[in-house]
C-alpha cells in the first residue's frame, strides 16, 4: 500500500496544486513533497534488509492484454525513490527565492514530474514502467518550454524528439519481448526477463540494442548526448535539476532493471561496443567540458561524463559496477543538484554563466566558496564525499570488464580535476571585478539547501553503509542471476 | 593507547571542525590553541602508542572502526593499522606537524586568514593521518586524496593571487595524475587478492612467483601514484611551483611529511616490490635520476624556497633510490632525518623570508648572519645534516642508501653520489648568499631586519636539535651502532628480508663513507671558493647565460615542454572535439536529419499540385502498378 | 453465326463510339456520341437476353441521365468548343497511363476462361420474371435501402441546385 | 438493424421538419434519437440470431463499430451546432449527415457485395453535397467538386472489381464468396485482379498513398465541421468495411493483397506525416495527419489476428475523439481569428487555458503520448503488427510518428510559447462542455483501455 | 436466336468491357471538361454493367442483372448530385475546367 501512496500522493498534489491561488503555492508544494519524503522514510522503516521485493502491490489493469498494475520495490528501486523523493523538495526549495509565472501549474508540473519518477523505479511491469517512463517526459517538457531560456522551443522540440525515439525502439522490443511470453502474454516483469532469456543470441542482441537505446538516449550517452548540454542550458534552474538530478537516473536505472536480466546473452556479447560508447564519452565530455565558458553548459557536459562511467559499470555486469552504479546515481544526483543550484545562485546574482567573467567571489562570501568547494568536491570523487564511494566501485567494475578500458575511464578522474578545478578558480578565486561588485548574501532557503546537500555530500561520503545495505542483496540477487544466464 | 588511536586523526580533525566553524568568532590566541593543542594531543597518543607497541610482542594490531565500503565480496573496512611503520610515521607527523603549527602562530600572526590557515593544516594532519593509519589501501587512499585537497588549499591559500590559485591547481592535477594510477593499481589489488587490506594482500602475495606479471602491475600502478605525491620525474613539476603556499605549509606538506607519503606507500607494500625486480628497477632509476634531474636545477635556482624545493624532489629521488634498491629501512631513516632537516631548513627559509619583508630572492640577501643569529645557527646545521657531513643526522641516512645502492649496483652508487655532491654545492651556495657576504638588499629591507619571534624560533631549534642527533637511531654496524631502526622496523619489512643481504665488508663500507665525506668537502671547498672568497653572484635576469647554465636555470623547459606538449595541445583537441566534431558532426548529423524531414516535407508538398487530372493520374499510375503485382 | 457479326459489330461500335466521346471536342458531340454508345451497349444486352435490361438501360441512360447531360449543357452554354489547348505531354502522359492500365487489365484478366458456370444455360434469366424475383426476395433490403441513397441525393442535389437566399 | 431503422427515420424527420415547422425541436430530438439510437444498437450485443436477408449482419463487431459511430457522431453533433444554425438549409444538413450515418452503418455490417456498394455510396453522396454545402465559398465548391469526381472514378474501380469477383465466384454474397475461393482451389485470376481493384476502391476511401490525393484538398476545402466528419465517422467506416472484407472475407487469399497493403500502409503512413510537417495551415496539416492516421489503420488491419478489429476500433475510436477535439478548437479559432494558420494559436495558452490544455491533450494523443487513448491505440496497433511479424513496417510506424511530433508539437509550441493575439476567444458552453469531456475521454481511455479492447 | 454467350468466348466479353472501362478512364485523365469527365466515368459504369450482365448469362444468375439495377441508380444519383454541383461550381467560376479548380493544394 506504502507503494502506491508513495506514486499517487504527488499526483494528488499536483491536481490539488492546480487549484491553489498566489503565494502559498510554493509552501504547500514544499509541504507535500515533504510529505512524500516522510512517506519514504516510513518505507525505508518498513524495509526488511533482504534481496527481496517488498510492498508489492498488483492488480489486473488492461486483462485482455496480459497487463497489470503491478509495483513494488526492492533495495535499487527503494533507493532511486528515495533519492528522487529527497531531491524534489530541494528543488523546490531552491526556487524559493524566484517568482515563476503561473507559479500554481510550474509546481504542479514538478510534482506530476514526480509522480511519473517514482512510477519508473516502481513498476513491475513492463507496460507500465513504459507508460510512467513516458509520462515523466511530458512534465518536464512543459517545464522547459514554458520557463525555459533562449531558444527553448526548437531545444526542447529536439530533446523531446531525441527521448522519444529512444522510446519508442524500446516499446518496440518491448512489444518483441511480450509476444514471446509463454502462454497468455504478459508484461510481468519475471515473464518478460523468462522471455527475453529464451531468444538465441542474435534476437537478443537486437532487443539489447532497442532497449539500450532508450537508456543511451536518456542517459545520455555518447554520441547521442547533443540534445542534453542545450537542454539542460536552456531549462529553468528547476527543470535542469530534475533532468540532471533524477530524470537521467531513469536510463541508468533501466539499464540494471530492464536491459540486464532480459537479455543478459544480448548483454554479454554486445556490452563491448556500449561500454565503449560510455567510455569514450566520458573522455569526450570531459575534454568538451575543459573548454566551456558557460558554467552550467560545462556541468552539463561533466554530467555525460559522469553518467558514460556509470553506464560503463553497470554494463561490465558484476556486483561492485552495479552497486556502484546505483551509488553514483544517487550521488551524482545529489551533487549535480547542488552544482546547477550554485549555477542558478550565480545566474541569479550577477545574470550571467559565464565563467571568464565572474571572479573573486570568495572575497566576498567565504560561506559561499566553502559550500560550493564540498559539491565540487563530491563532483570531482574526492574521497570521503559521497562521489568516490561510487566511482570507485564503478572503476572497480569496469576495471574486472576491462583494465585499459578502466583506465581510460578513469582519465575523468583526472580530466574531472581540471575542469572543475579551472571553473571553480575562475569563478570564485582571485580578484573580484567589474560583474562581482558586491554579493547579495545567502537567503536562509539557499543556506538550507546547500547546507543539506553538503551534509549529504559528507555523510554519506563518511558513511555509505546504510545505501550500500540496502542496494547490496538486490544487487547480488539481480547480477547473480544475470551472470547465471550468462552462462558466466 | 592503541586502542584510542582513533583519537589521534579525531583530535587534529575536532580541531579543524571546531576552527572552520567557529574561526572567524575566536581570537587568534584561542585558534592557536586549539590548532596546535590538537596536534600535540594527537603527538602525545601517538608516543603513547609507539611505547606500548614497542613493549609488546604483537607488532601490528588492527582497529576496526566502522564498516565503509562493501559491495559483493569487496569489503573495505575503516580500520586502522598500529604496526612500527605507521607508528614511526605517526610520531614524525604529528611531532614536526605541532612544531610547524607551533610556528605558524608566529608566522602568520599578521594574515587575516589565520583562522582558515590552521583550520587547513589540522585538516591536513587528520588526512595525513589517516593515510599512515588506515589498515588497508582504500583508507590510505582516502588520506592520500585528502593530503592532496589541502595540499590544493594551502598553496592557494593566498586566493586572490591567480598564479598561486595556478600553481595549487598543477597540484592537484598532477597529484590526480599518479592518484589514478595508484587507484587503479588497488582495484587490480582487489581483483587479484579479493582483498585490499593490507595484510590480506602481503600472506597471499608472500607465496607467489617472484616476477609475476600481476605483481609488476600492482607495484607500477602504485608506484605511478607515488610519484604523483613525491614528485619524481616526469610528475615533480608542481612540487616547486608548490612553494607559492605559506612558508610553513612548504616546510609541513612539501618538505616533511605529505611528499613522503610515496615513500610510505612503496615501503608499506615492499613484500610487492621485493616480489617484483622490473619494479624494484623502475622505482631505483625513476628515483636516481629524478635526485640528479633536481639537483642539478637546484644549482641554478635563485629563490630560497625553489632551491629548497628542488633538494626535496632531489632528495626524494634519494629515497625512492633506497626503496629501489631494496633498503627499504634505509629509506625511511632518510624520510625521518629528511623531515628534521628540511623542515628545519624551510623554517629557516620562513624565518629568513619573514625578516625579508617577503623578499626570497637570494641575490637581494646576504650578510644575515648577524640579524638572525638563531636563524643563521640553525640554518647552518640543517645544511650540514643535509649534505651529509658526520655526524649529522642526514650523513647516517645517506650512507646507508648509497652503501645499499652500491651493492646493487655500482652505476646508481656513482650517480647517487654526484646527486650527494652537487647538493652539496646548491645548499652551501644558498648558506652563503644568504647569510654570508654584505647585505645586498634595498635599504628599507635592511632596517626592517629583525630575528623571529619565540613561537618561530623555538621549533628551529626543536628542529635543529633533531637534525643533529637524528641519525643516531641508525648508526650501522661498522661505526659501532646497532641500528636500533633497522630492529624497530623489523617486523615490517621481514617478508622482504631476503632481499636484503647484508655481505658488505666493514672495510668497503668505510671506503665508502670516506668516498662520501671527501666528496662533500671537495664540493663544499668549490662552492666556498666560488660564493665567498670570489663573492660571485648570480646572474641577473637580464643577463646572457651560457648554454648550460641556462638549460639549468630554465629548468630544462619542462613546464613549458608539459605546456606545449599537454595542456595546449589538450586544449586544442578540446576545442575540435566541441566546436568541429560535437557541434558540427554529431549534432549535425541530428539536426541534418529534422533538416532532411523538412526539406523532404517541402518537395513532397508539391505533388499535391491541386490539380486534380494529376490526382487521377496518380490514381491510375498506382493502380497499374498494384495489378503489375499480379502479372508476375 | 449472326450472333457473332452481332457482336462485333457492336463491339466495334461501342468502342469507336466510346472513343468518339472523350476525344470529339464539341461537348454536345460527346452526349450524342454517349448516346450511341449507350445503344451499342444496350444492343449487347439483348444478345445477352437481357431484354428486360436493355429496355431500362435505354430509357435510364439514353432517356433520362443523358438529357441531363444535354440540360445541363445547354444550362451553362457549355455547347462551345470552349476547353483550352492541353500541353502535348500531358496528353501524352493520359494516354500512356490509360494505355498501360490496358495493357496491364488485358494481361491480369487472362485465363478467364477457367470460370465454370455451375448453373445450366437458363436464357430466361434476363426476364422480367426472375429479376423481379430476386430483386423483391434476395435483394429487398438493398433495394429498400437504395431509397434512402435516392432520397440523399435528391435533398443534396436540390439544396446544391437552389440558389442560395443572402 | 434497429440502428439502421433509427437513423433513418431520424433522417426523414428532419426532412419532416421543414413541413411541420418544428426546426427548433430537432437539435435536441436528433441528440435525443442518437442517445436512443445507442441504446437500442447494444441491446443487440450478443444476441445470436442478427443476419437480415443475408445482406447484413449485426454481429458484435457491427455493433461495437456502430455504437463507436454513433458515439463519434454524437460528439460531433455537440461540435457542429453552429453548422445547423442557417435557416434555409437545416433540415437538409440534418438529413444528409443522418443519412451518411446510415451508410456508416451499412459499411460496418454488410455481409453482401450490393449492401457495401451502397452503403459506400449513402456514405459518400451526402457527403458530397455537405462538402459543398457553404454554397458560396470556392474552395467548398472545389472541394466538393474533386471529391465528387474521385470518388466516382473509384467507385468505377470497385464496381469493376466487384463484378469480377461475380465472375470468379458467381455470388456477392461475402459467405459464399468466401467458401468459393476456398474451395475451388484453383481461383480464377479474375477474383484476384477484382479483389486488387476493390483494394483500390476501398483504398481511395481511406486515403491511402498513392489514391490520398483528394484527401488534403477535400479537407481543407470542406467546412470545418464537415472535416471532422469525414476524418473521424467517415474513416471509421471505411475501415470497417475495409477490414471485413479484406480481414475476414479475402482472408485466405491474403498473400496476393498482404505486400500491397504492406507498402500502402508504409507510404501512406510517411507520405502522410512528412508532408504534413510543411503546413502551415492547421486544417490542412490535420488533414495530412488524418491521412496518415489511416496508415497505422492500415497496420493493423494487414496483421490479420486477434488484436486487428480491437485495434482499429480502439485505433478509430481514439483518433475520432481526438481530431473531434482539435477541429473543434481549430474552428472556433479560426473563426475568432479569422485564420487558421498556425500563428493563430500563438498565446493561445494565455489566452485561453482551457482551449489550449484540451487542445494539447489531443494533440498528444495524435502523436501518441502517453498515457492518452492515441498512445494506447498505437501501442495495439504495434502489438498486432509485431506478431504479424510486419517489424520493418512498426519501424516505418514509428519513424512515422516521431515526424508527426514535429507538426504536433509545434501547434503546442505556438499555443504556449509564442506571443500573440492574447484577446481572449469567446468558447460557447456546449462547445466547453463538449472540450472537457473529449478531454477527460482522452485521458480515461488511455488509462483504462481494456473496456473498449475487450468488446471484439 | 442463341444468346451470345454461348457463341462469343467469356473473354471477349471481359475484354470488351475492359477497353470500355480504359476508354472512360482515359477520358477523365485526357479531358479537362468537367462534363465530358462525368460522362467518361458514366462510361466506365457502364463497362462495369456490361460485364456483369455478361457474367449473369454466363453463370445463368439473375444476380448480376439485379446488380446492374443498384448501379443504374446510383449513376442517376451521382449524376444529379454530381450535376447539381457542377452548376453550383459554375455560378461561381464560369467555368466547367477542372483545371480553374486549383486553388486548394499544397
Amino acid at each position: 500500500m506504502i507503494t502506491l501512496l508513495l506514486i499517487f500522493f504527488p499526483l494528488l498534489a499536483a491536481l490539488m496544486l492546480l487549484f491553489v491561488k498566489g503565494e502559498q503555492v510554493k509552501k504547500i508544494a514544499l509541504g507535500a513533497t515533504i510529505v512524500e519524503f516522510a512517506i519514504t522514510v516510513m518505507a525505508l522503516l518498513q524495509y526488511q534488509q533482504g534481496n527481496t521485493t517488498q510492498f508489492e502491490v498488483s492488480y489486473s489493469w488492461i486483462k485482455s492484454l496480459g497487463i497489470n498494475f503491478h509495483v513494488g520495490m526492492d533495495g535499487i528501486s527503494l533507493l532511486m525513490v528515495l533519492l528522487t523523493t529527497f531531491l524534489v523538495p530541494i528543488i523546490i526549495l531552491t526556487s524559493f527565492n524566484k517568482d515563476y509565472r503561473n507559479p500554481s501549474r510550474f509546481y504542479s508540473l514538478v510534482l506530476a514530474m514526480q509522480f511519473a519518477l517514482v512510477g519508473v523505479f516502481v513498476s513491475l511491469d513492463g507496460f507500465l514502467f513504459y507508460i510512467f517512463w513516458e509520462l515523466a517526459l511530458i512534465p518536464i517538457y512543459f517545464i522547459c518550454l514554458l520557463w525555459g531560456g533562449e531558444n527553448r522551443a526548437r531545444i526542447t522540440f529536439k530533446f523531446f524528439v531525441y527521448t522519444l525515439t529512444g522510446s519508442l525502439m524500446m516499446l518496440g522490443a518491448m512489444i518483441y519481448l511480450y509476444l514471446k511470453t509463454e502462454g497468455v502474454h504478459s508484461f510481468e516483469i519475471a515473464a518478460l526477463y523468462k522471455s527475453g532469456q529464451g531468444l538465441d543470441l542474435i534476437h537478443q542482441g537486437y532487443v539489447f540494442w532497442a532497449i539500450f537505446m532508450a537508456f543511451a538516449i536518456k542517459m545520455p550517452i555518447f554520441p547521442f548526448h547533443t540534445w542534453q548540454p542545450d537542454t539542460y542550458t536552456v531549462a529553468p534552474a528547476q527543470g535542469t535539476m530534475l533532468l540532471a538530478g533524477i530524470m537521467l537516473k531513469m536510463g541508468t536505472y533501466g539499464v540494471i532493471r530492464w536491459l540486464l536480466p532480459i537479455v543478459p546473452v544480448g548483454v554479454a556479447s554486445n556490452a563491448n561496443i556500449a561500454i565503449t560508447l560510455s567510455v569514450i564519452g566520458i573522455v569526450y565530455a570531459s575534454c568538451i567540458a575543459i573548454v566551456q565558458k558557460d558554467f552550467k553548459r560545462l556541468i552539463a557536459y561533466s554530467s555525460i561524463a559522469h553518467v558514460g562511467l556509470i553506464s560503463a559499470g553497470i554494463l561490465a555486469c558484476n556486483v561492485q559496477g552495479v552497486q556502484g552504479g546505483v551509488i553514483q546515481m544517487l550521488s551524482h544526483g545529489v551533487n549535480v543538484v547542488g552544482l546547477f543550484f550554485i549555477v542558478d545562485i550565480l545566474q541569479k546574482r550577477y545574470g550571467t554563466r559565464d565563467i571568464a567573467s565572474l571572479g573573486g567571489i570568495r572575497n566576498l562570501n567565504p560561506q559561499f566558496a566553502v559550500l560550493f568547494l564540498i559539491v565540487l568536491l563530491g563532483s570531482v570523487a574526492l574521497p570521503l564525499t559521497n562521489g568516490f564511494v561510487g566511482e570507485f566501485l564503478l572503476l572497480n567494475g569496469v576495471f574486472q570488464y576491462g583494465a585499459w578500458t578502466a583506465a581510460i575511464a578513469g582519465l575523468s578522474v583526472i580530466l574531472g580535476a581540471v575542469y572543475m578545478l579551472r571553473s571553480y578558480q575562475s569563478i570564485m578565486l582571485g580578484e573580484t571585478n567589474s560583474v562581482t561588485v558586491s554579493f547579495a548574501p545567502l537567503s536562509s532557503s539557499e543556506k538550507a539547501v546547500l547546507i543539506i546537500l553538503c551534509a549529504a555530500i559528507l555523510g554519506f561520503g563518511v558513511y555509505p553503509k546504510p545505501l550500500l545495505d540496502i542496494a547490496g542483496p538486490s544487487v547480488e540477487k539481480l547480477v547473480d542471476g544475470v551472470r547465471l544466464a550468462m552462462g558466466k | 593507547m592503541i586502542k584510542l588511536v582513533g583519537l589521534v586523526p579525531l583530535l587534529p580533525l575536532i580541531g579543524f571542525v571546531i576552527i572552520g566553524l567557529f574561526g572567524k568568532s575566536l581570537s587568534k590566541g584561542i585558534v592557536g590553541v586549539i590548532g596546535c593543542g590538537s596536534v600535540l594531543a594527537a603527538f602525545a597518543v601517538s608516543l603513547g602508542i609507539f611505547f606500548e607497541l614497542t613493549g609488546q610482542a604483537e607488532k601490528s594490531v588492527t582497529i576496526d572502526l566502522f564498516s565503509w565500503i562493501t559491495a559483493g565480496k569487496l569489503s573495505i573496512p575503516f580500520s586502522f593499522l598500529i604496526d612500527p611503520l605507521s607508528s614511526l610515521f605517526l610520531l614524525i607527523v604529528t611531532g614536526i606537524g605541532f612544531l610547524i603549527h607551533v610556528y605558524s602562530t608566529g608566522y602568520m600572526s599578521h594574515d587575516e586568514g589565520f583562522a582558515r590557515f590552521f583550520a587547513y593544516l589540522n585538516l591536513f594532519i587528520f588526512f595525513m593521518l589517516l593515510l599512515v593509519l588506515g589498515s588497508n589501501y582504500l583508507i590510505m587512499f582516502v588520506g592520500w586524496e585528502g593530503v592532496g585537497l589541502c595540499s590544493y588549499l594551502l598553496i592557494g591559500f593566498w586566493f586572490k593571487n591567480t598564479a598561486y590559485n595556478n600553481a595549487a591547481k598543477k597540484a592537484f592535477i598532477m597529484n590526480r595524475i599518479g592518484d589514478l594510477g595508484f587507484l587503479l593499481g588497488i582495484i587490480l589489488i582487489f581483483v587479484t587478492f579479493g582483498s585490499i587490506g593490507y595484510h590480506d594482500v602481503f600472506e597471499q602475495a608472500k607465496n607467489m612467483a617472484t616476477g609475476s606479471p600481476v605483481l609488476t602491475s600492482i607495484a607500477l600502478l602504485l608506484f605511478v601514484g607515488a610519484m604523483g605525491k613525491s614528485a619524481q620525474i616526469p610528475l615533480f613539476t608542481w612540487l616547486p611551483d608548490a612553494m607559492a603556499g605559506p612558508t610553513p605549509v612548504s616546510a609541513l606538506i612539501h618538505a616533511a611529511t605529505m611528499v613522503t607519503a610515496g615513500i610510505y606507500m612503496v615501503a608499506r607494500s615492499n613484500i610487492l616490490y621485493t616480489l617484483s625486480p622490473v619494479a624494484m628497477e623502475t622505482v631505483a632509476i625513476v628515483g636516481v635520476c629524478t635526485a640528479l634531474f633536481a639537483a642539478t636545477i637546484g644549482l641554478a635556482q635563485n629563490d630560497i624556497k625553489k632551491v629548497l624545493a628542488y633538494s626535496t624532489v632531489s632528495q626524494l629521488g634519494f629515497m625512492f633510490l633506497a626503496l629501489g634498491v631494496g633498503a627499504y629501512t634505509g629509506a625511511v631513516f632518510h624520510v625521518m632525518t629528511h623531515a628534521f632537516f628540511k623542515a628545519l631548513l624551510f623554517l629557516g627559509a620562513g624565518s629568513v623570508i619573514h625578516a625579508m619583508s617577503g623578499e626570497q630572492d637570494i641575490r637581494r640577501m646576504g650578510g644575515l648572519k648577524k640579524h638572525l643569529p638563531i636563524t643563521h645557527i640553525t640554518f647552518l646545521l640543517g645544511t650540514l645534516a643535509i649534505v651529509g657531513c658526520p655526524p649529522f643526522s642526514g650523513f647516517f641516512s645517506k650512507d646507508e642508501i648509497l652503501a645499499n645502492a652500491f651493492e646493487n649496483n655500482k652505476l646508481l652508487w656513482f650517480l647517487g653520489v654526484l646527486g650527494a655532491a652537487m647538493t652539496t654545492f646548491y645548499m652551501f651556495r644558498l648558506y652563503f648568499l644568504t647569510f654570508k657576504g654584505d647585505f645586498r638588499g634595498t635599504k628599507e629591507q635592511h632596517h626592517h631586519l629583525h630575528e623571529s619571534p619565540k613561537s618561530m624560533t623555538m621549533p628551529l631549534v626543536i628542529l635543529a636539535v633533531l637534525a643533529v642527533i637524528g641519525g643516531l637511531v641508525g648508526i650501522p654496524e661498522a661505526l659501532g651502532g646497532k641500528h636500533m631502526l633497522e630492529g624497530f622496523l623489523k617486523p615490517v619489512f621481514e617478508d622482504s628480508s631476503f632481499r636484503m643481504v647484508h655481505s658488505m665488508s666493514h672495510e668497503n663500507e668505510y671506503m665508502l663513507m670516506g668516498i662520501a665525506v671527501l666528496v662533500m668537502l671537495g664540493s663544499l671547498y668549490y662552492a666556498y671558493q666560488v660564493y665567498v672568497k670570489n663573492k660571485t653572484l648570480p646572474a641577473e635576469e637580464s643577463e646572457d647565460l651560457k648554454p648550460l647554465h641556462l638549460l639549468v636555470y630554465k629548468k630544462y623547459w619542462v613546464d613549458e615542454f608539459y605546456e606545449n606538449l599537454i595542456t595546449k595541445p589538450l586544449n586544442f583537441f578540446s576545442d575540435v572535439l566541441h566546436k568541429l566534431f560535437d557541434n558540427q558532426i554529431v549534432d549535425g548529423f541530428v539536426n541534418g536529419i529534422g533538416r532532411f524531414i523538412t526539406w523532404l516535407s517541402g518537395i513532397l508538398r508539391y505533388a499535391q499540385t491541386g490539380n486534380m487530372g494529376f490526382y487521377v493520374f496518380a490514381m491510375v499510375i498506382g493502380i497499374v502498378l498494384i495489378l503489375f503485382t499480379r502479372i508476375f | 453465326m449472326i450472333t457473332t457479326y452481332l457482336f462485333y459489330f457492336l463491339s466495334f461500335l461501342a468502342i469507336m463510339f466510346g472513343l468518339m466521346v472523350v476525344l470529339s471536342k464539341n461537348p454536345i458531340h460527346s452526349v450524342l456520341y454517349l448516346v450511341l454508345c449507350f445503344f451499342t451497349i444496350a444492343g449487347h444486352y439483348v444478345l445477352l437476353n437481357a431484354q428486360f435490361l436493355a429496355v431500362v438501360h435505354v430509357i435510364v441512360y439514353s432517356g433520362a441521365i443523358m438529357v441531363l447531360f444535354l440540360f445541363v449543357i445547354m444550362l451553362l452554354n457549355l455547347n462551345k468548343e470552349t476547353e483550352p489547348h492541353k500541353s502535348l505531354w500531358l496528353k501524352a502522359s493520359a494516354a500512356v497511363a490509360s494505355g498501360s492500365l490496358l495493357v496491364v487489365m488485358v494481361a491480369s484478366l487472362k485465363g478467364a476462361s477457367t470460370i465454370q458456370s455451375t448453373n445450366t444455360f437458363n436464357p430466361s434469366i434476363g426476364l422480367i420474371e426472375n429479376l423481379g424475383t430476386t430483386l423483391f426476395k434476395d435483394f429487398l433490403l438493398p433495394f429498400e435501402v437504395s431509397s434512402v441513397l435516392l432520397l440523399a441525393a435528391m435533398v443534396g442535389a436540390v439544396m446544391l441546385g437552389k440558389k442560395s437566399i443572402k | 438493424m434497429k440502428a439502421l431503422v433509427l437513423l433513418s427515420s431520424l433522417g426523414v424527420i428532419s426532412l419532416l421538419a421543414e413541413l411541420f415547422s418544428f426546426k427548433k425541436l430537432l437539435y435536441p430530438i436528433v441528440l435525443l434519437g442518437l442517445i436512443a439510437t445507442f441504446i437500442f444498437n447494444i441491446q443487440d450485443w450478443n444476441v445470436a440470431n442478427n443476419t437480415f436477408y443475408n445482406m447484413l449482419q449485426f454481429d458484435n463487431y457491427a455493433i461495437a463499430f456502430s455504437s463507436v459511430i454513433i458515439l463519434v457522431a454524437f460528439l460531433w453533433f455537440l461540435m457542429a451546432e453552429g453548422f445547423f444554425k442557417e435557416e434555409t438549409n437545416m433540415t437538409d444538413h440534418y438529413s444528409l449527415v443522418l443519412f451518411a450515418l446510415v451508410g456508416a452503418v451499412i459499411l460496418v455490417s454488410y455481409t453482401n457485395m450490393t449492401m457495401l456498394f451502397l452503403g459506400i455510396e449513402i456514405l459518400s453522396i451526402p457527403m458530397y453535397i455537405l462538402v459543398g454545402s457553404s454554397k458560396n465559398d470556392l474552395s467548398s465548391n472545389e472541394a466538393s467538386f474533386k471529391y465528387l469526381i474521385m470518388g466516382a472514378f473509384a467507385t468505377g474501380f470497385l464496381l469493376f472489381g466487384i463484378a469480377l469477383i461475380y465472375g470468379a465466384t458467381g455470388s456477392f454474397d461475402l459467405a459464399t464468396i468466401k467458401t468459393g475461393i476456398s474451395v475451388q482451389g484453383a481461383t480464377p485470376t479474375i477474383f484476384y485482379v477484382g479483389m486488387l481493384m476493390m483494394l483500390v476502391g476501398l483504398s481511395f476511401k481511406v486515403s491511402a498513398v498513392p489514391f490520398h490525393f483528394w484527401a488534403p484538398d477535400v479537407y481543407e476545402g470542406a467546412p470545418t465541421v464537415i472535416t471532422a466528419f469525414m476524418a473521424t465517422i467517415v474513416k471509421l467506416a471505411a475501415f470497417a468495411a475495409f477490414l471485413r472484407l479484406f480481414d475476414v472475407t479475402f482472408f485466405r487469399v491474403s498473400a496476393s493483397w498482404m505486400n500491397i497493403v504492406w507498402v500502402l500502409a508504409a507510404l501512406t503512413m510517411l507520405v502522410g506525416n512528412i508532408t504534413a510537417v510543411f503546413q502551415t495551415r492547421t486544417k490542412r496539416m490535420l488533414a495530412y495527419s488524418s491521412v496518415a492516421h489511416a496508415g497505422y489503420m492500415l497496420m493493423a488491419l494487414l496483421a490479420m489476428n486477434m488484436y486487428s478489429n480491437s485495434a482499429i476500433l480502439f485505433y478509430g475510436l481514439a483518433y475520432s475523439i481526438g481530431s473531434i477535439a482539435t477541429f473543434t478548437i481549430v474552428s472556433i479559432v479560426a473563426e475568432a481569428r479569422g485564420d487558421d494558420g498556425i500563428h493563430a494559436f500563438n498565446g493561445l495558452g494565455k489566452s485561453n487555458p482551457l482551449l489550449a490544455v484540451v487542445m494539447s491533450i489531443a494533440l498528444l494523443s495524435l502523436a501518441g503520448i502517453p498515457p492518452t487513448a492515441g498512445f494506447f491505440a498505437k501501442y495495439v496497433i504495434f502489438t498486432s503488427s509485431f506478431l504479424a511479424g510486419n517489424v520493418f513496417l512498426v519501424g516505418a510506424a514509428i519513424l512515422a510518428s516521431l515526424i508527426g511530433v514535429y507538426y504536433y508539437f509545434r501547434l503546442i509550441i505556438a499555443m504556449y510559447f509564442k506571443e500573440g493575439n492574447s484577446e481572449k476567444i469567446n468558447v460557447e458552453m456546449n462547445h466547453k462542455l463538449l472540450l472537457i469531456v473529449v478531454a477527460i475521454a482522452i485521458i480515461a481511455l488511455g488509462i483504462f483501455p481494456d473496456f473498449v479492447i475487450r468488446l471484439i | 436466336m442463341n444468346s451470345a454467350i454461348q457463341v462469343i468466348p467469356l473473354e471477349w466479353y471481359i475484354l470488351l468491357s475492359t477497353v470500355l472501362f480504359t476508354i472512360g478512364v482515359l477520358g477523365v485523365l485526357f479531358r479537362r471538361n468537367a462534363i465530358i469527365i462525368f460522362m467518361s466515368i458514366e462510361l466506365m459504369l457502364n463497362a462495369v454493367n456490361l460485364l456483369l450482365v455478361a457474367f449473369s448469362s454466363f453463370l445463368s444468375d439473375s444476380k448480376g442483372q439485379v446488380f446492374v439495377f443498384f448501379i443504374m441508380a446510383v449513376a442517376a444519383a451521382e449524376v444529379a448530385v454530381g450535376l447539381a454541383i457542377l452548376m453550383m461550381v459554375y455560378r461561381n467560376t464560369k467555368s466547367s475546367d477542372i483545371n480553374v479548380l486549383n486553388k486548394l493544394k499544397w
